[in-house]
């Protein structure tokens, strides 16, 4: 049974097939299909509570590079199961509520697809077991989430935000791509598994910290924490139940799961408790903070849902305190804090799923979500406007919404890290529950913003494109579904508590011990009741003067946040990158070659001399007589000469003598076959040059600066020295005699008296077989350059 | 002219092919082409041609009067080379030929450049003049109008029935 | 004045046939002299330099009738067929044989399979060379 | 005895060479220079007739008329190039 | 005398690769034909000068020289030809189209 | 006798020949040369499980044995290229029987894409390196042709840089070859580097050795890339997509060969070399590619940085890196191919090649945007597609090795190759479509097919990687070992 | 024995004579005059190197070289007409002729049309 791979493949299947059904069903939204896929795999999960519930796992497996140990092996225990469950639940009240939402503008096929294409890679992160595996399907989540971000990609600011999404979650993809490879080179596995068991032999490895930072690079920018959160907003530029479903509900849960499920791995230590911890409160609060200003209901949204990652995370870090102690009574006292995790994980996707199709919903009926324009519109949407008070309520931690229970479990776990007595907390652990105190404040206001602003005074009718009217029926199942489970979940906390979350809080916390935690609403009048009290005082206050102290958003200087941060990044790099690459790549062909050539005496003469090669011995040298040092004087003057030639036709002649004389230095040394090539060469060449210089100006004298001039000099004088010292050592070192003794026995061999020759045409005929070709290639070359011309067809030609 | 040569060497490869030999002898080849030039010589009246061997003979003297004239030349050129000081009036004047033909022409003009002192630089659209470089007119002038008429002899012998 | 060539082109006339002999001999003779396919290329190649700086590029042309370019492919083609025949005879690639022949007229006469090769390379080497300089020499 | 003179000639040839050098180098028209380069190429067929000399073999006398033929060639396409810039005419540039 | 000649090669190196540096394209291509000629003697000079006689069987000699060296810049030299006669038409091609032979008209750039 | 490995670099050669005398009829030749270039990969599959069953295998050219012969010699690592580079070939001449122009089509192009591909197969295989040289020129010597063919201004001026700087490569190419003649007396590789392990590897010979690797960088623009930009992005689109796939795989073959078989013995200073190098080549490289606006410009530096790459796997030299980098040689030849037809074709649908003349193509053409899309992806080695395992390989490797800095730039630049990309995907097939559905130019039928069989294969490849491990790894593992190499052409006479 | 000494002394005989021809090169006062160094005591030089090598062997070996006759040949065929070309082509690239010169019967033709 591969149920679960099979529950992996069919979005993909589903995705595939989406076409082809598009084209067969006519006017039936496809939509009703595609709801097909979620549903049936959320039941298929569903079935799966009992066997998890009691403890067990499902394990399965089907090799894809065994070579290696990249293998696709899925399993699922609780913390992947309340995952896949969110991931298709969530799926199907979203796909349900778009096909109302899409308008018939739209295009459907591409936007379930992506959709799909979504859901699969989605459930594959949360059931893979191999590192790599994991990998992919993070990575497939990316880029699904960035077609969905640009579904309107005719729209700059879609673009934009896909762009800005895809770039700093890949970013952090690979950071967490090197983390997996690290472990891997630890532990020698890429099974999650596996590593979390032999973990323990290694922590003091070099390489575990900063596997440790790179894997949660990965978390933080999936799952947009500070400062990684800017992609968040921006990607709020997706249809609203793609930010539903995708940006609150699940894909930036992946980084939560990720943090969860390495826990056992990294957790326990003080380097991840304070990461995961801060990074986690300091989102938190930037998130609530930022979310008070913002005009826009989706972008409210988006900054809410930041925050609220944000506590997740810290609660996470917290909670992983709890693997310091193990099995004991302190352990299971800090596990508290990644079992509210957990809930607050779902609590938050019921609550944040509601209010974003509540958004849908008034943009889709009145035009715009422009907070600035809304109000007073609880009197035509009263239905929307119970499910935003629901969900608002339950965001802000008010009771009888289960926000409540898991806002409280916060508080708790984070009074209860005042006391930790490690990790140093002692010094500065006050601040955490001053922090999230602080932030929850800020918390409370924007969703007092978010139901009074919108619902609530005068209906400013003129500024809405239409008059607002409830949406069709279908609309509304999705999130009053949401709203059900909002109530639910406060008045039946355990049935959650005990078949799914204390599972998840095993798989995460292994050694956790004792009766799991118990939700209650009521632990009577402790500090986090009057926490919760502080925060509906101090924030209802902030809300009713809001206007008296908005200016201190002010304060923060006009373009210095870090989306201008990423902007200038993005333009300065192209800007710097522009200047540095024109300023070395000129196009300026003696600028190339003094590269090389400088490149060739750093490289071959810098080895020359550091590493003792040179050395010089003139003792084996055959002797030399008048003529041929005269010959030699001959060259040299020749050679010298040419670049000081005023015409090019004197540079020819004196090449031309160069290349004779050469041919007389292959006399001198025995070599007839060379000479008369040579000779012939030569003078073909020299009236290739004078044919060409029929058709080209006479040259001026060169107009470099001086300064080019020596510097050209120096380069070429190294360049030249260079290969003589080299030249001279070989000469001086000679370590074997040649191959070349065989070929004197060429007349038995290849029945030639010419050496040469029968080298050339026998022993190595290859090269002159292919050196022929070479010599054909330039010839259809030549032809080729002169005929084809612009304008000039190649017609006129043959004889 | 080459049609006697060829002929000649038809007769002794004929006189080889008789002779039926088992190899090819360079010496019985040699043999039928000296009986090829008897039978020719006693022939070439009949052809209407000169005999081609005294044309042979016209060509080898032609190129002894090349040959002297280069040398004679050569020294001196090397002679004025080598004087101290260089008392020599160069110019360029005109000669006008009675040769026919490319080859005519072109003989007498590789001649005449290898005269003492001259070299002809151009030839008149024509053909019938050479313009000439002296190394020292007066001097060259003489010579080459004394010499012309050998040489255009000698030419024609070679080239003239 | 115009200028009269007629020196020139006569004495032109004798050197090709010079180098053009000197050519073919020393493509036949480089398998013990210096010479080869290259060289005897080579040289039969400068003959034809000889005769487009003495004439003009379309006496050539219309005295050799022949296309260069494809001259120069089927001297590469030649070689390399040279090269495959033995392949059907188990020999390896490019594998050349000789062997020593009595002949009539010629005598013990080696014959080598590399003088094909070696005619394939000196095709190519006219062919190329010809065609450069007649490419170069046509543009306008 | 034999083997001295031939070098003093070698050396003499290439100091012929050398020479007609220093005219290629000094000009001052090109056709110096192209008188000059003739002349090193006929000195170039000596040099290699007395180097076969010296060493008696029979390896270099194709190089000797080489040259011969290769100094006449490149003589003539330079003497071409400076009179009339084309090397090769076009007949109905006539 | 190889060592003189390593020499020879490497002032022959100097002055090509000082050309080559140039603006001009006809010095370049200069250059380059004087590099192939200095890699050529190079290559004799690495086998070996005058250790033999000519590598011909008929010399009858007790050793010949270092015939391999030979073969390549034979090669070599056919190869370079070919180049060089490519290098040469495409310089006065791109002088017919571009109207330069000046290297530093003939940037352009990435971004044109 | 293994005359039939001669074949991948004879056949294209004789079929270019033979098209020479087909010359005006464009389509025919089109036609028998990517049956040429199928034959060729075919034959090179067969020759790859020959290989498998049989070790390495050897062709003594003319029956003369090694070292004083040439031959040809096929490990796992040099066929794998031959069969790549004779696929993709194919590929672009399919591409060009139907986008090139008429007039191209008889001027002997595909002749000479025959012989660069001749060229390209023949240095894959040889075991000599002066023949090294001599099929180097037969490629270069076609590039320079297929660079000018068309004779545009941009192109002339582009291969008057390009020809003039490999001269001055080949140059040196001949340099380091006579001085390792003078040093070891040999040609053959595996004779040299018999020789070389016997004596050990003196400085001299690690001064040669940077000779070999001045002309080898060149070649492969591994530092040495000022030369690529230009003439990369100046010819018609298949010559191209052909000088992406294939002239610098050549340059790094050529690297991985010299450095793994001959010049190992002193990493410390080689390779240590080829990493530095290697990581400048990633950072020009990740510049360039997003400095420009130009899309063939950025389409040209994605070339370097792929260099980079897979030059960091030889400069770690563990078999795990090696692996990886020959994972990536092939991922490259293909997803480069991909890049430069698309972009090539981009140019053609918009008539410019400037981001900013482009806009929407998604709405009028989206298959060509979907092929960008993957090949995007592909090359910035997002998993499951072709160019990702390379880079878990040769990153885990950098992690092994200690190589911090060089997983960082490698994995960095992935980012630089995604974000360059990325720009021409958002600003060329998104946005407001410029041409109406009625002037928009159509694509012609069957131009996408050679782009999406290349879609298809860095798939494939990607998904596949199982079936080509057992090829790579015994490509790996000959490397790391010379000595199987050396024993396979000096060792029994077949 | 003789004959050796007899071709050596032709070739020492020939290289003093081109070292005059080249000092010629240098002192003759035109291109016209030089050329006529070049084309004639030079040419008898190579002749005299290359009949003193044609009888050096014929002497030592008894070897009669083809190929050194053909090479005479041609080098005395071809000499003048190099003269010739190089002076003409002098001329009509208007290299002035030296100051010595008495007269010119080209100029009237020559220039004269070419002004037209
Ligand atoms: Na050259
Ligand atoms: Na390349």
């Amino acid at each position: 049974m591969y149920l679960l791979i099979l529950a992996i493949l069919i979005p993909f299947i589903a995705t595939a097939l989406i076409p082809l059904i598009h084209k067969r069903i006519g006017a039936f939204h496809i939509g009703w299909f595609v709801l097909l896929v979620p549903l049936a795999l959320f039941l298929i999960f569903i079935m799966q509570i009992p066997a998890i519930s009691n403890g067990e796992t499902l394990i399965q497996a089907v090799n894809w590079i065994p070579s290696i140990g990249i293998n696709f092996t899925v399993y699922l225990d609780g913390l992947s199961l309340i995952m896949a469950l969110l991931i298709t639940g969530m799926g199907s009240l979203v796909v349900l509520y778009s096909i109302y939402y899409l308008s018939s503008s739209d295009s459907f096929p591409h936007f379930y697809a992506y959709l799909l294409l979504f859901m699969g890679a989605m459930l594959g992160v949360v059931l893979s077991d191999n590192l790599l595996v994991l990998y992919v399907f993070w990575e497939l989540t990316s880029i699904s989430s960035f077609l969905l971000i640009a579904f309107w990609y005719h729209r700059k600011n879609s673009r934009y935000g896909a762009q800005k999404s895809l770039l700093i979650t890949v970013f952090g993809g690979l950071g967490m791509l090197a983390g997996f490879l690290m472990l891997h080179s630890m532990t020698g596995t890429f099974s999650i598994r596996e590593t979390v068991t032999v973990i323990g032999q290694y922590t003091d490895h070099a390489l575990f910290y900063p596997a440790m930072f790179l894997v949660l690079l990965g978390a933080f920018t999936k799952s947009a924490q500070f400062p990684f959160h800017i992609w968040l907003p921006d990607a709020m530029e997706a249809p609203t139940p793609v930010s539903a479903y995708l940006h609150s509900a699940t894909m930036v849960k992946a980084g939560l799961y990720l943090v969860a499920r390495f826990t056992p791995i990294f957790g326990g230590t003080a380097e991840w408790f304070w990461t995961v911890t801060i990074v986690g409160l300091i989102t938190l609060f930037w998130g609530a903070f930022c979310a008070v200003r913002q005009t826009d209901l989706k972008a409210l949204l988006a900054y809410s849902t930041i925050s609220q990652l944000g506590l997740i995370m810290s609660l996470l870090g917290l909670g992983s305190a709890a693997l310091h102690f193990g099995d004991g009574e302190q352990g299971a006292l800090y596990g508290l804090a990644i079992f509210a995790a957990l809930f607050h994980m779902v609590n938050h996707s019921t609550f944040k799923g509601a209010l974003f199709m509540v958004v849908g919903i008034v943009d889709h009926q009145v035009g715009t979500r422009d907070i600035r324009r809304l109000g007073g519109l609880m009197a035509f949407l009263p239905i929307t406007f119970t499910f935003a008070v629901i969900g608002s309520f339950s965001m802000a931690g008010l009771p009888l919404l289960n926000g409540f229970l898991s806002k409280e479990m916060f508080f708790t776990a984070s009074v209860n890290a005042v006391s930790l007595p490690i990790f140093g907390v002692s010094s500065w652990g006050l601040l955490i529950p001053i922090i999230a105190w602080t932030a929850s404040v800020f918390t409370f206001v924007y969703c007092m913003i978010f139901v009074f602003r919108t619902f609530f005074g005068a209906p400013q009718l003129k500024k809405l494109d239409r008059k607002p009217v409830e949406p069709s029926i279908g609309m509304l199942i999705s999130p009053a579904i949401l709203c059900v489970l909002i109530v639910g979940l406060f008045f039946a906390p355990n049935l959650l508590g005990d078949h799914l979350l204390k599972p998840a809080l095993h798989g995460i916390i292994p050694g956790i011990s004792g009766a799991a935690p118990h939700i209650s609403a009521w632990h009577g009048f402790n500090t986090e009741l009057f926490m919760t009290l502080g925060i509906i005082a101090v924030g209802t206050l902030l809300f009713l003067t809001f206007r008296s102290w908005y200016k201190i958003y002010l304060i923060q200087p006009a373009g210095w946040n870090f989306t201008v941060l990423y902007n200038s990044l993005l333009q300065d790099l192209k800007r710097a990158a522009n200047w540095i690459t024109t300023h070395y790549m000129t196009g300026h062909l003696p600028a190339y070659f003094a590269y090389i050539f400088v490149f060739f005496i750093a490289a071959a003469g810098g080895t020359l001399i550091s590493t003792g090669a040179l050395s010089i011995d003139l003792t084996a040298d055959s002797p030399i007589t008048t003529y041929e040092g005269m010959l030699i004087v001959v060259m040299a003057i020749a050679a010298i000469s040419i670049p000081f030639a005023k015409s090019r036709l004197t540079a020819i002649l004196l090449n031309g003598v160069l290349g004779f004389s050469i041919a007389i230095f292959f006399v001198l040394f025995r070599a007839p076959d060379l000479a008369l090539t040579q000779l012939v060469i030569e003078t073909v060449t020299t009236v290739l040059f004078l044919l060409c210089f029929n058709f080209l100006p006479e040259w001026k004298t060169e107009d470099s600066s001086k300064r080019i001039k020596i510097r050209n000099a120096v380069i070429a004088i190294a360049a030249g020295v260079t290969v003589t010292l080299i030249g001279l050592t070989v000469n001086s070192g000679r370590l074997f005699e040649s191959i070349s003794g065989y070929f004197e026995d060429s007349y038995e061999l290849a029945g030639g008296d010419n050496i040469v020759n029968a080298i050339l045409g026998d022993f190595r005929a290859f090269d002159t077989m292919l050196e022929s070709l070479v010599l054909f290639i330039a010839g259809l070359g030549v032809y080729t350059l002169i005929r084809l011309k612009h304008g000039k067809g190649p017609g006129k030609d043959e004889h | 002219m080459p049609a006697q040569f060829l002929l000649n060497i038809t007769i002794a490869f004929l006189w080889t092919l008789l002779m039926d030999e088992d190899a090819f002898y360079i010496t019985t080849f040699l043999t039928g082409y000296l009986i090829g030039i008897g039978i020719l010589f006693l022939m070439h009246r009949f052809f209407g041609t000169k005999f081609y061997l005294l044309r042979v003979y016209s060509t080898i003297k032609l190129l002894f009067i090349f040959v002297s004239e280069l040398s004679q030349s050569s020294l001196l050129i090397m002679k004025q080379i080598l004087s101290p000081r260089l008392k020599i009036k160069p110019g360029i004047f005109t000669y006008e030929h009675s040769m026919e033909g490319d080859y005519e022409l072109t003989t007498l003009a590789l001649l005449l450049t290898l005269t003492p002192g001259s070299v002809v630089m151009e030839v008149s659209p024509d053909g019938k003049t050479f313009y000439i470089h002296a190394m020292d007119v007066e001097s060259s002038r003489d010579s080459v109008l004394k010499s012309i008429k050998v040489f255009e002899k000698a030419i024609m012998e070679v080239t003239r029935n | 004045m115009n200028i009269n060539d007629v020196i020139l082109k006569t004495v032109s006339k004798g050197a090709v046939l010079i180098i053009l002999t000197f050519g073919i001999y020393l493509f036949l003779s480089g398998h013990n002299q210096p010479g080869g396919g290259f060289i005897g290329g080579l040289v039969i190649a400068s003959a034809f330099v000889l005769m487009f700086l003495s004439y003009d590029s379309e006496t050539v042309s219309d005295a050799l009738p022949i296309d260069f370019k494809k001259l120069s492919a089927f001297g590469v083609l030649l070689a390399m067929l040279s090269g495959i025949a033995p392949m059907f005879f188990g020999g390896a690639f490019l594998a050349q044989s000789f062997g020593y022949f009595n002949l009539p007229i010629f005598g013990k006469t080696e014959l080598a399979t590399v003088t094909v090769f070696e005619a394939g390379i000196a095709l190519t080497v006219v062919g190329v060379v010809v065609n450069i300089i007649l490419s170069i020499s046509e543009d306008e | 005895m034999i083997d001295t003179i031939l070098t003093i000639a070698l050396s003499l040839f290439i100091l012929a060479i050398i020479l007609a050098l220093y005219r290629i180098i000094r000009g001052p028209s090109m056709p110096d220079r192209v008188v000059a380069l003739d002349m090193i190429g006929v000195n170039l067929i000596s040099g290699v007739a007395v180097f076969s000399v010296v060493l008696s073999t029979h390896a270099f006398l194709e190089v000797i008329l080489i040259v011969g033929i290769l100094a006449f060639i490149s003589t003539l396409a330079l003497a071409r190039f400076v009179e009339r810039g084309d090397i090769v005419e076009h007949k109905h540039d006539r | 005398m190889e060592s003189l000649i390593i020499i020879l090669v490497g002032v022959l190196t100097t002055v090509a690769i000082y050309l080559v540096l140039s603006k001009n394209v006809v010095r370049v291509i200069l250059g380059t034909a004087i590099l192939s000629h200095a890699v050529h003697l190079l290559i004799l000079a690495m086998g070996g000068l005058k250790q033999g006689t000519v590598p011909l069987l008929g010399e009858e000699a007790e050793i010949y020289v270092d015939a391999l060296p030979q073969a390549l810049i034979l090669t070599a030299i056919v190869i370079s030809f070919a180049v060089t006669a490519f290098i040469l038409v495409l310089a006065y091609r791109a002088y017919q189209e571009l109207e330069t032979d000046n290297l530093g008209a003939m940037r352009g750039s990435d971004d044109e | 006798m293994n005359n039939i490995l001669v074949l991948p670099m004879l056949l294209p050669i004789i079929v270019g020949v033979l098209l020479i005398f087909l010359r005006t009829y464009g389509r025919i030749q089109a036609w028998i040369s990517i049956a040429a270039m199928v034959v060729t990969a075919g034959i090179s599959i067969y020759l790859l499980h020959t290989v498998q069953a049989d070790g390495i295998l050897r062709l003594d050219f003319g029956g003369w044995e090694p070292p004083f012969g040439i031959l040809f010699v096929a490990d796992s690592f040099s066929v794998l290229l031959v069969l790549t580079s004779s696929i993709v070939t194919a590929v672009c001449l399919s591409y060009a029987l139907i986008s090139t122009s008429k007039e191209l089509q008889t001027m002997y192009f595909y002749p000479t894409v025959l012989f660069l591909a001749a060229g390209v197969n023949g240095s894959f295989l040889t075991g000599d390196l002066f023949n090294l040289f001599v099929c180097f020129e037969v490629m270069l010597l076609s590039s320079y042709v297929l660079l000018t063919l068309g004779n545009s201004k941009r192109q002339l001026r582009e291969a008057i840089k390009y020809v003039s700087i490999n001269i001055v490569s080949s140059w040196f190419f001949l340099v380091a070859l006579a001085f390792l003649y003078g040093t070891l007396g040999t040609l053959n590789m595996a004779h040299a580097a018999e020789r070389v392990a016997e004596v050990g590897q003196t400085p001299l010979l690690t001064t040669i050795s940077l000779v070999f690797l001045v002309v080898f960088s060149l070649k492969a623009g591994l530092l040495l890339y000022f030369w690529l930009p230009g003439s990369y992005s100046s010819p018609p689109i298949v010559t191209s997509a052909l000088f992406g796939a294939l002239l610098t795989k050549v340059g790094v073959y050529a690297l991985f060969r010299i450095f793994s078989l001959i010049f190992y013995h002193q990493p410390e200073i080689t390779h240590t070399i080829i990493g530095i190098m290697a990581g400048l080549t990633l950072i020009g490289g990740s510049l360039g590619a997003i400095a420009f606006n130009d899309i063939r410009s950025i389409a040209a530096y994605n070339v370097v940085i792929a260099v980079g790459f897979m030059l960091v796997g030889l400069a770690i030299a563990t078999p795990e890196a090696i692996e990886g980098s020959i994972y990536y040689l092939i991922h490259d030849m293909v997803a480069k191919a991909l890049l430069f037809l698309l972009v090539g074709t981009m140019i053609t649908l918009s008539g410019s090649s400037k981001m900013a003349g482009m806009s929407g193509l998604m709405k009028n053409y989206p298959l060509l945007g979907w092929s960008f899309f993957i090949a995007m992806l592909s090359l910035a080695g997002i998993p499951p597609l072709s160019g990702f395992i390379g880079k878990v390989l040769i990153s885990s490797a950098a992690i092994d090795s200690g190589s911090y800095v060089l997983l960082a730039l490698a994995l960095l630049s992935s980012i630089f190759v995604l974000y360059s990309l990325l720009r021409v995907f958002k600003n060329c097939f998104w946005g407001e479509t410029i041409v109406s559905k009625e002037e928009q130019l159509p694509l012609r039928r069957g131009v996408l097919l050679p782009c999406l069989v290349l879609v298809f294969l860095t798939i494939g490849i990607g998904l596949g990687v199982e079936g080509l491990s057992l090829y790579v790894t015994d490509a790996a593992k000959t490397l790391l070992n010379p000595g199987t190499y050396i024993n396979a052409v000096l060792g029994i006479i077949q | 024995m003789i004959g050796e000494y007899f071709g050596v002394f032709l070739i020492l005989i020939g290289s003093i004579m081109a070292v005059i021809s080249a000092i010629g090169i240098l002192r003759l006062p035109d291109v016209y005059t030089r050329s006529h160094a070049a084309t004639k005591s030079s040419t008898l030089a190579v002749l005299l190197s290359l009949l003193g090598t044609f009888i050096y062997f014929w002497a030592s070996e008894n070897f009669i070289s083809v190929r050194l006759l053909l090479g005479i040949t041609f080098v005395f065929l071809t000499a003048p007409v190099s003269g010739h070309l190089i002076t003409r082509a002098a001329y009509r690239s208007n290299v002035k002729l030296a100051d010595s010169s008495t007269e010119d019967a080209l100029e009237e033709v020559l220039r004269n049309k070419k002004d037209v």
